[in-house]
């Protein structure tokens, strides 16, 4: 049994990382084409792609669309998880429903019913207009991760608070955050992850100030190109130190 | 700094089940009272209406003459020690305590030396930087209690708030809580279901059955002359005679229908009311006493249990002549 | 003056409406547009609105449309079912061979192509499966190939980038439920006398069979309504349906058309979560 | 309470962004073309010499074009470049503005690609063609007989098979489909497009592919086909640096011949910035660049580029054979919206076999 999982192991690990190893060693190609023979290394794509003013604005507008409509989407869905945990109100199990369903959608239909209703309302596509559908995206997911991470301890703990003279909101910023501090930490950093890669919708609803995922997309429409491959090892690279990180501080920490 | 507690026919109802049924209740400004019962009494209920967390269904609650219908928990001059503590795991002691003071407005120095008094008074001077997770329970149980009595409540709130340590501890905190009482003066409302606990701390027993309060007096009365069955019972062992019109089958003569209460400490070989010859079926010896359980020769198939001096020896299958040294009369 | 229950509830409103307005404004009212517009018909090239069935007839009728839902349900499918036979072992492996300390580790390389850019995965997985890619030059090159595998601009190359994406996603779900049995069921059945295939089979399965079944949701909705994959591996051949909706949409302007196909996608979606949702628990991923 | 004002925010949001947009800075132009005009070679100058910044959105076919401004709001696009044969259709639509004639290089243009009935409507000039080259077969010279690219029945006689890549533009390759079975491209209606569909799938099923410009390039600098249909100097031309052994003909049956033409969006934000542009890319310059974009190479139409592009240029783009691929080359299909969609959706059908 043993040396048979190890050989999955193995291979599932081979599997798993080809592409990318594949990737990373023709960023560095020496020729126009990322295909072998590998003619040489060398770092003129990475050169190439740094000094691209059109990528460095698209990743910018990539990390500003994410980490606002995460924040946002974040708030909403802390704040409705709250009131569902805390208040019994009429309807909760339609309502749960509701904020869960986007969830279920795929994003290509989000995007294209925010297309019908912005051409419809004569709004103009833009950097807000995708930020709008990303928060549709996670709002879902921030309001699971919340409702599923409040429990009878931090309830009890808002229960003092309030008794204490905390004001709803003070509650909230004193008390149910920082008590949920790691499942919100978990929920915005996903929200980020998936806002930042997101590219249906980012395609569909922006116009020409594009996120960084739909500007790749265009790289890779104007041909194969080792600059692409420098790119994605550039995101693959950030992304994992980000997720080292994070794993080695936030999550590590929330854990014990 | 401290209010009185009037509460008026009040009822409460969920669904189907009534958690209280027309209770009627004054606590004096100063006071500490003990909600006794067991669970299910509606004791928790009640003081959840007290500190506002739910509202009822009938009746009126008035803190200081003030009819508190409508008004939020953090609006009412109650605080509350939760069973659980609820401490807040991500702040100090110091920042715990001072929370309530914080939420009114004021200034860092100023309640910073507000916790270190509170914490002072239960007894956890220094050490204020430490976090609820590296506490003891009894601990935690002080700083709940100095934070929900930081904010000069009039009426101070217990929900079994010992009922989570172990025996030694919860003694010793019940002298704790009755000498911080009396240096603070606030009314205490204190709920639990340790008879033993509400004698100890208790200026007035209030005894809960059944959405109702059962008894209420000072804990000698409520022991030793209790109004119902109920708090007969459950306020420690009790022996229970029936009596019919002046007679027992034990020869008893107590004017009066009923069941005659006679607890065990008050049996023994002299006293005002004779119970007849019984034999010795068991004794085992308790520390402060010996708990012997004798069958009357009138009824060999009843008990009496008697506690016996700590010195008593007595032989197995003896026969003795018991009598009641206090009793009451209870209807049925 | 209001009850504090009725004030509890108007805080709680107040909580919950700006979510919930949210929702309705920038998802419910887009599909309610989305929806009236697949009722509506094209004029030579102008939208005329209207209540015409004439979308949902061809969506569901025209060969070539059929086909492309063939495709992608048999797509979806197939990526499914193989995913969750790669992870499920994966899982497990690194649940139960891998020493405890070095779990995380295991599950964290596991997953970390996961954060490369989603269009950059698909396209390197191209540079792999092409006619001159990796793969064909290194089996070539060792002599267990003649000719190049045609894998690039077929279905084969949609599934693999499919498959390696979402046996990542399930191998942290499935890993995620097996961590939280307790390991005396397995003691109890192997106790009991079962062997260890009788207790993988009849105790350690079923149990995680939620965790599988949401998993796998999670990959049909995902796997059904992606666009790019298929888009980048598959080529302009065998078109699933996001292919066919972004073809009606970009190429043809036909809007009303894509309403309907993105409505009979989403009415698909909607068919699998019912057929699941007695076992599976979104609101508590 | 937060519920009035909070149950109004993302209507707010909405309102907003409804009634301002993102901030349309003075000096920008927004442009929808094709991708050969996001060669920064080409657009930086023009915006360095006015101080503007120029929006580039990108599309590919003409209904797709069509698609996007129908998605857009009045004012939201100044330049357009579009087929030649399709400004009829976007003037039609109310998409373009007329343009003053005087104000455009008409007499230094190629005779050929003045093309007066595609650019004009009603005797007013709504565009002006700016580009142009063919859409018959690219290949590579050393995998394919050279001799067999000049018979479009070569490609469907098995020998080819799965080597074939089809460029992803249902107008010029169901032209060259018809140009390969003897017909007109002008002769493409309802009545004649069933005819179509066989020699069309049979093709298909020829290929190992169907994809865009630039995967079509891709396709076949990498070897991944050996020969595109549709393909042309525009698919041979910019790879021609990197892989000398790409090539490109016109079948002795004939190919087509491609011209885009650029015009002035009706009710644009900045109609003389962009006639300034269109100026700009009918200068000598203007398209010397634009012939050698980096996404696609293509004739210039400007006569008076000659002087600027170099000889290796010139001879890429077989400058001197124009006179002879111009007899021989057919103008795209002009189909009416009926056939358009007709053509469209055995296009789809084509994809999806």
């Amino acid at each position: 049994m043993k040396p048979l999982a190890w050989a999955y192991l193995a291979l599932a690990y081979v599997f798993i990382f080809l592409p990318v190893a594949v990737l990373v060693v023709f960023s560095f190609q020496d020729g126009r084409l990322p295909v072998p023979p590998l003619q040489g290394l060398s770092l003129r794509w990475y050169e190439k792609v740094l000094s691209d003013g059109d990528l460095m604005t698209a990743l910018g507008h990539s990390a500003l669309v994410a980490v606002i409509s995460s924040a946002l989407a974040l708030t909403l869905g802390f704040l409705a998880a709250h009131a569902l945990a805390r208040v019994h109100l009429p309807g909760s199990a339609v309502m749960r429903g509701l904020l869960i369903a986007p969830m279920t959608v795929s994003y290509l239909i989000i995007a294209l019913g925010l297309l019908a209703l912005f051409s419809q309302t004569g709004v103009r596509l833009s950097l807000w207009t995708a930020g709008i559908g990303h928060v549709v995206i996670n709002l879902p997911l921030c309001f699971a991760i919340s409702f599923a991470a409040m429990g009878d301890h931090q309830q009890a703990a808002e229960r003092a608070a309030r008794d204490l003279g905390a004001s709803e909101a003070q509650v909230l910023w004193h008390v149910s955050a920082p008590m949920l501090a790691p499942a919100l930490a978990a929920a915005f950093f996903l929200s980020v992850t998936f806002s930042w890669d997101e590219f249906i919708i980012a395609f569909l609803l922006t116009r020409f100030d594009v996120t960084l995922p739909v500007e790749i997309w265009s790289m890779l429409k104007s041909g194969l190109s080792p600059a692409t491959n420098a790119v994605g090892s550039l995101v693959f690279l950030v992304s994992v130190t980000l997720v080292v990180i994070l794993e080695l501080t936030t999550f590590r920490k929330g854990r014990a | 700094m401290t209010a009185d507690v009037t509460i008026l026919h009040v009822s409460q109802h969920y669904a189907a089940t009534t958690a209280l049924d027309d209770v009627s209740l004054t606590v004096a400004a100063g006071e500490f009272v003990v909600l006794l019962g067991p669970s299910g009494c509606g004791k928790t209920t009640l003081l959840n209406l007290i500190g506002g967390f739910a509202e009822p269904s009938a009746g009126q609650i008035l803190i200081g003459g003030r009819d508190m219908a409508g008004v939020a928990p953090a609006a009412r001059p109650t605080t509350t020690v939760f069973q659980d503590y609820a401490l807040f795991p991500h702040m100090t002691l110091a920042e715990n305590v001072a929370f309530g003071l914080r939420m009114r407005g004021m200034g860092r120095d100023e309640r910073r030396a507000r916790a270190q008094e509170m914490l002072a008074l239960v007894g956890l001077p220094g050490g204020d930087d430490r976090r609820p997770h590296e506490l003891s329970g009894g601990q935690r149980q002080r700083v709940a209690l100095a934070r929900a009595l930081a904010v000069w409540p009039d009426v101070l709130l217990l929900d079994e708030p010992l009922g989570a340590l172990d025996l030694k501890l919860r003694r010793a905190m019940q002298d704790e809580l009755k000498a911080i009482q009396r240096r603070v003066g606030t009314t205490f409302i204190h709920v639990t279901h340790d008879q033993e606990e509400a004698m100890a701390i208790a200026d007035r027993i209030v005894v809960m059955n059944q959405g109702r309060i059962a008894d209420l007096g000072p804990p000698r009365d409520v022991y030793l002359q209790p109004k119902t069955l109920f708090s007969a019972e459950f306020m420690g062992e009790i022996n229970k005679i029936p009596v019919h019109a002046g007679h027992s089958p034990l020869g008893a003569s107590v004017p009066g229908t009923g069941m005659l209460c006679i607890r065990p400490e008050a049996i023994g070989p002299t006293g005002s009311l004779p119970l007849g010859p019984a034999r010795l079926l068991d004794a085992a010896f308790f520390g402060t006493h010996v708990r012997a359980r004798y069958a009357p020769l009138a009824r060999p198939d009843w008990v009496l249990t008697v506690h016996l001096p700590q010195t008593a020896r007595p032989e197995p299958d003896s026969v003795a002549e018991l009598y009641a040294q206090s009793y009451v009369l209870l209807e049925t | 003056m209001a009850t504090l229950a009725a004030r509890e509830r108007r805080l709680g409103w107040g909580l919950i409406a700006p979510a919930l307005v949210w929702t309705a404004a920038f998802f419910l009212l887009p599909f309610a547009a989305m929806l009236a517009l697949s009722f509506a018909h094209m004029e030579g090239r102008a939208i005329v609105s209207g209540l015409s069935l004439d979308n949902y007839a061809r969506a569901l009728g025209d060969p070539t449309m059929l086909k492309a839902l063939v495709n992608s349900l048999e797509i979806t499918a197939i990526v499914t079912l193989v995913s969750v036979l790669l992870a499920w072992p994966l899982a497990a492996t690194i649940a139960w061979t891998i020493p405890p300390r070095l779990q995380r580790l295991a599950l964290l390389l596991a997953v970390l192509p996961f954060w490369t850019s989603y269009v950059v995965r698909s396209y390197s997985w191209l540079l792999v499966l092409g006619k001159n890619g990796v793969l064909n030059k290194a089996l070539i090159g060792a002599g267990l190939l003649g000719e190049p595998l045609q894998l690039a601009s077929t279905r084969s190359a949609t599934v693999i980038g499919f498959v390696h994406f979402f046996v990542m996603l399930l191998t942290l779900t499935i890993y995620a439920n097996l961590v939280q049995l307790s390991p005396n069921y397995a003691r109890a059945a192997a106790d009991l006398g079962a062997s260890r295939l009788r207790v993988l089979w009849h105790v350690i399965l079923p149990l995680t069979l939620p965790g599988i079944l949401t998993g796998a949701f999670l990959t049909f909705v995902l796997c059904i309504g992606d666009y790019i994959t298929p888009q980048i591996l598959g080529g302009n051949t065998e078109l699933t349906l996001p292919q066919l909706i972004m073809l009606q949409l970009q190429r043809s302007g036909n809007f009303p058309l894509a309403s309907a196909l993105s409505v009979v996608l989403m009415a698909v979606v909607t068919l699998a979560y019912a057929a699941v949702a007695r076992w599976i628990r979104l609101d508590r991923l | 309470m937060p519920t009035p004002k909070a149950a109004l925010s993302p209507l707010a949001v909405l309102a907003v962004l409804a009634v301002t947009g993102p901030a349309r800075a003075e000096g920008e132009l927004n442009a929808l073309v094709w991708c050969d005009h996001t060669d920064p070679a080409l657009i930086e100058p023009f915006e360095t010499a006015n101080n503007v910044k120029v929006n580039l959105k990108e599309y590919e076919g003409t209904a797709a074009g069509m698609a996007i401004l129908e998605q857009s709001r009045p004012g939201d696009w100044d330049v357009l470049v579009i087929d030649a044969v399709d400004v009829h259709r976007a003037v039609e639509a109310g998409r373009l503005a007329p343009l003053d004639p005087a104000s455009l290089p008409q007499a230094d243009l190629f005779p050929e690609l003045v093309m007066a009935e595609n650019n004009q409507v009603g005797g007013k000039t709504y565009a002006i063609t700016e580009k142009f080259g063919y859409n018959t077969i690219s290949y590579d010279r050393t995998k394919v007989d050279p001799a067999d690219m000049e018979d479009w029945a070569a490609l469907t006689s098995g020998k080819y098979d799965g080597r074939i890549g089809i460029y992803d533009y249902y107008l010029p390759v169901l032209g060259l489909v018809a140009v390969g079975q003897g017909m007109k491209t002008s002769d493409i209606n309802a009545a004649t497009l069933p005819a179509l569909r066989d020699p069309l799938m049979k093709l298909r099923a020829a290929a190992k592919q169907v994809s865009d410009v630039v995967a079509s390039q891709t396709a076949l600098a990498t070897g991944e086909v050996d020969i595109i249909v549709g393909g042309g100097e525009w698919l041979t031309a910019v790879l021609a640096a990197d892989n000398p052994n790409l090539d490109w003909t016109i079948p002795r049956q004939g190919g087509l011949r491609w011209a885009q033409s650029i015009g002035v969006v009706q009710g644009a934000a900045h109609p003389d910035l962009a006639l300034k542009f269109v100026q700009y890319i009918l200068s000598p310059e203007g398209q010397a660049r634009l012939a050698t974009s980096s996404c696609y190479w293509g004739m210039p139409t400007n006569t008076r580029a000659g002087d600027v592009l170099t000889a290796e240029q010139k001879a890429v783009l077989r400058w001197d054979q124009q006179p002879d691929y111009l007899k021989r080359a057919q103008l795209y299909p002009i189909p009416d919206a009926a056939t358009d969609q007709a053509m469209q959706d055995l296009w789809t059908e084509m994809l999806n076999q």
